[in-house]
């Protein structure tokens, strides 16, 4: 199967839903000329020109509401924030407006939006452009979470994540966007709200979204070399959660351990751990392992940065931790 | 201008009126009369229903404002779009959300245009093009720019009107908005209810300037100052807006001067002020300057507009027995509408 | 000892502070003259004046930064929210700035700033006027959180956060405002970080702050009838947490539920939940179990609204499952 | 005014000039001149070690900008405060950061002003009044008015000056501080600098209005445009706005025009503009006009000039040294800072 990097699958899956669907359109900073800060919408605005491609100024706030108000209509709008650290900005507009309007319109108005963009640590881009702040959506019931850890996974989740009629924010992690991986030519969605087994195992389950998927499959190479098998459940959707997937692999394992980019408190990946301890109580072994950022401000200095972040060894010792090894 | 400006006025501006009689006919002037005598006994008996204990949370009344919002509500056609803040009943009402289903929302019961879910601040009804309904200051300006964004897009010639009060310029999307709405030609008008007042902090306390209609210099937005409390000058210059919009897909920002008659929402004794400006204001109000005209051009008698306040006062006593009767929502629906579509395999 | 609001607690614990070092500043919607819109403020204005009593235009994003630039030469601001529901809109500067600027600045730019209002419920308020959103703030590295559960730690806690050296988030139940209890006329602080057992008991511990302390005091009142003896464990500080007071009660009960008004995804309430299962392990009987406001916007029907927040029965069945009865 | 007003200008606005020249002397016309070259060789040796893999993240580098750091600083008294985004490193050095200081800090190094926690983009010295280097578009701006409000409290007689580029006046805050800082009287100078673009996204196609003046009309703001690449004309035209502030508690607003000769940052190719545009900004950059005036009224000749570039040159390259000889931070370090005082009894 073709290769294609992890920010064309997206710029397909725009580009095949636009192309779909004339409603669907796509506004942000720098998505229309500049082609994307990240490079996402590539040759959009040539295709699709000044009406579905639109450049904002720098008001978050504004545009997201922008969007919001225009999916009140029926359009579809994708709405890039350059990165979720900006998204903050827009916060009120998504947890007020859009994720409140159909329950309080009593089913009236639906807001078939999605707001992406890049999210978690770039690399030295310092505290206050490398934060995981997925809690801050995972929290709020009306808002679905998407988080795609592969091209594959990106490509048909978005195109799941524009039809989808309910808001959707969709974080894709600002260092995969380089990475590349098998995605076919034919059309294929994602369905909202289920996991996938990224490495099948036995001994200990990984849940690890995003970006940390990659840092758990390499775990779980020097673990092989150990013999300790590990199962690595991707939820995709962070909201609703595909806690049957998770339960069933800690079933077979007994063990698991959370892997996530973000601080640990009154998180994505507690919520998980909980989860997992709560319902599996009679299957679990070992306390449930995280690994998190540290709980701390991102530091820009080069060998300061790795050391709050996640890193293969923290969660090979993790794993180990929860195998009693 | 200012409260000053109307604030001795017991008529209406006499050249416009001329101009809006002639342009809207007898009926029609009646019927807006009759609009804002129903706004008026609408608010007082939700007032006391909130007395009673029928109505719970934050409920603000709109009582002193009607001419605005039917004076705004006559340069609309069907397919526009409108969008407020939290002190809608007006609007939701002249939008033509019948009385019942308002009264009924007020008191959380099903048969409410909300379902009973919304509530006072969160009135909707999409089938009157009522967009709510909105309780965070400032906040569906966005919203309502987004609107307009779509019906342009779609080619639907229709405006959206969004109110919004003289404490919300303060927000900061209001300024992302506008600079966005002027920039991109969206069919807007945007709204101001400019009533002097942000809760307990007057406009001069609030605002760097009090002739609000600069806000729009810094986006080359055309822009107005009307008197609110003269019906037929906010019909006349939210016509111009709504023609700008409708013709050019450019919006306007108005600053239309009104007056609260009543605290914030009902916990608030409205210390803030002075008994005398409060019955200056209210001496002077828009259903009375209105009815002035009314006798004064023959357009209808005394008995003729008392038959009308009767007839309003059995509409909203109606209410009053169809909220009642209306059952509360049924609680196996809780958790309905959180998602149009919850498809996890759990949960 | 005399009984006294919990709002009035607050604002003793202002007035003295304020009275005590000229650096304390109030500033927000509606302080001064209309002395708070639940008059937390009450005759602040009168007494200190408008230099340090201040009424804003409805900003929140602007007062809270203009609170933090003063904070950064040393001032002391006391910032009220009127709701937590708004401040969502001045997240961005509390997250970006408040929180980073000591980290970013090498300890340079200390923000000694208290942002604090009223949370949760209000009653028939609607969706948008009805949320728990502390996990917005225990999120975040650089902040504190403190939400106090009666007057005598409100008092205590204020004072204590006015004076703490970096920035904390203060959030008062809006329907506590109006209870009553005991506050001594002398002056007392409270230390940051440090729970309160509510009650004392043997079978389960319960974990709840503010409102809810209340809801779990009659829920344990319920359940001594039935002989179940509840401990009730009030972290009051959320960030940092009073871990130890929490493992200590649990080691004694071996058993918990977690009570909070909040969703209860990407929670406070589920990272405790989580903290107690991994690190009580070997102690745990049974699950933990939760008690948490619906996973819905607020209903503002009378009826619907009390079965979308946690009620004492909830909390008794909860324990009850927690207990294995 | 717009980039075309001084497009073709090789020489400084005489009359400006001349009064400026008197008032400051020959040495301190050479001092500013000595800055500007700085902060020029600076970045270019800046942009150099980013791409060698020295500095990383994003870099925003301030070429062409220089005269509005260097023209605004020498209005300025010690006590006075500055804050600005996070195309900082001019306003850092002028502040009296060492390049040696921002250098390590680039390099992320234990000597560097933030210590090499913050980076390009965050760059801190209290003890010189700097108070950053942020990058959340328009976020420091209420963080300048907070300054400004705490020198006020506290009677200290100092302004705060604070700098954004054009593409930060769409952010909400930014208005909402303008209100309250005019409303308030609050000490502050807020200066666009006005580069013609936010990204790759172009002032008219960012800005419902190009003439940025115009955003202080809301606030009853004082308010100016000046030629940002002509350093007398920032000299002058902020120093009127400094003394405003500091006499009378006024603030300003300036929209500042000046050009950037680089992309936006590192990473960007700049396709937005044309080849054309760039090189007839540079041929008139405000360095040139600087030496141009120099000469011609000979206050020093062209080896004096020559020798100074050679002396900054020499600096620049030691910061280089410098930077390359920090240790990175000590990683038990790593958690410090987080809080002044995390008394937990726990963690
Ligand atoms: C963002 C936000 N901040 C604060 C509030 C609390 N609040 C509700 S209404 C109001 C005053 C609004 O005044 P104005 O905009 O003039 O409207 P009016 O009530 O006069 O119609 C305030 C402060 C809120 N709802 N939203
Ligand atoms: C709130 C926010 N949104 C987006 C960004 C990404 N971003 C960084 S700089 C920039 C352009 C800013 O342009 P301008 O204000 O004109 O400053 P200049 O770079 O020209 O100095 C953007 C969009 C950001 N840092 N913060
Ligand atoms: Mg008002
Ligand atoms: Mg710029």
């Amino acid at each position: 199967m073709r290769e294609i990097l992890f920010r064309q699958a997206l710029n397909e899956a725009i580009d095949e839903e636009m192309a779909r669907d004339k409603d669907v359109f796509l506004m942000g900073e720098e998505v229309a000329e500049y082609n994307g800060a990240y490079k996402v919408s590539q040759g959009l605005w040539d295709k699709y020109g000044d009406k579905r491609v639109i450049d904002t100024p720098i008001a978050e706030a504004g545009f997201a509401g922008i969007g919001i108000g225009a999916a009140f209509l029926g359009l579809k709008p994708v709405i890039e924030m350059m990165t979720f650290n900006f998204c903050v900005l827009a916060l009120d507009q998504i947890v007020n407006t859009a994720a409140k309007s159909l329950y309080m319109s009593n089913g009236q108005i639906s807001c078939p939006i999605v707001i992406r963009g890049a999210g978690g640590a770039g690399g030295a881009l310092g505290a206050q452009h490398s934060q995981s702040l997925e809690a801050q959506y995972a929290h709020i019931p009306g808002l679905k979470v998407m988080m795609p850890s592969t091209p594959y996974d990106a490509k048909g989740m978005l195109k799941t994540a524009i039809r989808d009629p309910d808001p959707v924010i969709f974080i894709e992690s600002e260092v995969l966007y380089g990475s590349s991986g098998e995605v076919p030519e034919e059309e294929y969605m994602i369905p909202m709200g289920v996991g996938d087994i990224k490495r099948e195992g036995t001994d200990c389950t990984i849940v690890a979204w995003s970006r940390m998927v990659g840092y758990a499959l390499k775990a779980a190479e020097v673990l092989a070399e150990d013999g300790i098998s590990v199962e690595i459940v991707d939820p995709r959707t962070i909201r609703p959660l595909d806690k049957d997937i998770i339960y069933n692999s800690v079933r077979k394992t007994n063990r698991a351990v959370i892997v996530e980019e973000a601080w640990g408190f009154a998180s994505v990946g507690a919520s998980i751990s909980e989860l997992i301890s709560r319902e599996m109580f009679d299957h679990l072994d070992a306390p449930v392992g995280r690994v998190n950022q540290r709980d701390i401000p991102t530091p820009y200095a080069f060998n300061l940065e790795p050391l709050a972040y996640p890193t293969v060894e923290n969660i090979v010792s993790a794993v180990r931790k929860a195998c009693y090894l | 201008m200012s409260l000053e400006k109307f604030k001795n006025s017991t008529v209406l501006d006499p050249k416009i009126a001329k101009r809006v009689h002639k342009e809207l006919g007898d009926e029609k002037v009646i019927d807006m009369y009759r609009e804002m005598i129903l706004l008026r006994r609408f608010e007082e008996v939700a007032g006391r229903q909130y007395q009673m204990g029928k109505i719970k949370g934050f409920c603000h009344l709109y009582i002193g404002q009607e001419a605005l919002a039917v004076g705004a509500k006559a340069t609309l056609e069907d397919r526009d779009y409108t969008i407020s803040a939290y002190r809608e009943h007006g609007h939701a009402i002249v939008a033509g959300i019948t009385p019942n289903a308002v009264m009924a929302e007020l008191f959380g019961k099903v048969d409410g245009c909300s379902g009973g879910r919304g509530g006072s601040m969160h009135l909707f009804d999409t089938t009157k093009n009522f967009y709510g309904g909105w309780g965070i200051v400032g906040g569906h300006i966005p919203t309502a720019a987004g609107m307009a964004f779509a019906s342009k897009y779609n080619n639907e010639d229709a405006v959206t009107m969004c109110y919004f009060g003289d404490g919300s310029l303060h927000q900061g999307v209001f300024h992302e908005t506008l600079n966005m709405a002027a920039m991109w030609d969206l069919p807007c008008v945007f709204i101001t209810e400019n009533n002097h007042y942000a809760m307990g902090t007057s406009l001069d306390r609030h605002s760097a300037i009090t002739d609000l209609q600069k806000k729009a210099v810094g986006y080359d937005m055309d822009h107005d100052c009307i008197d609110g409390q003269d019906v037929f000058a906010v019909y006349e210059g939210i016509k111009k807006a709504v023609d700008r919009a409708r013709k050019k897909n450019r919006p306007t920002f108005l600053d239309i001067i009104t007056y609260r008659y009543r605290g914030h929402s009902m916990s608030d004794p409205a210390k803030y002020r002075t008994k005398d400006e409060l019955n200056d204001a209210q001496e002077v109000g828009p259903i009375i300057r209105l009815q002035n005209f009314i006798l004064k051009q023959k357009i209808a008698d005394k008995e003729t507009l008392d038959a009308i306040d009767k007839d309003v006062k059995k509409i909203v006593k109606e209410s009053v027995k169809f909220a009642e009767a209306s059952p509360f929502p049924d609680p196996s629906t809780l958790t309905d509408h959180t998602y149009v579509e919850w498809n996890s395999p759990i949960d």
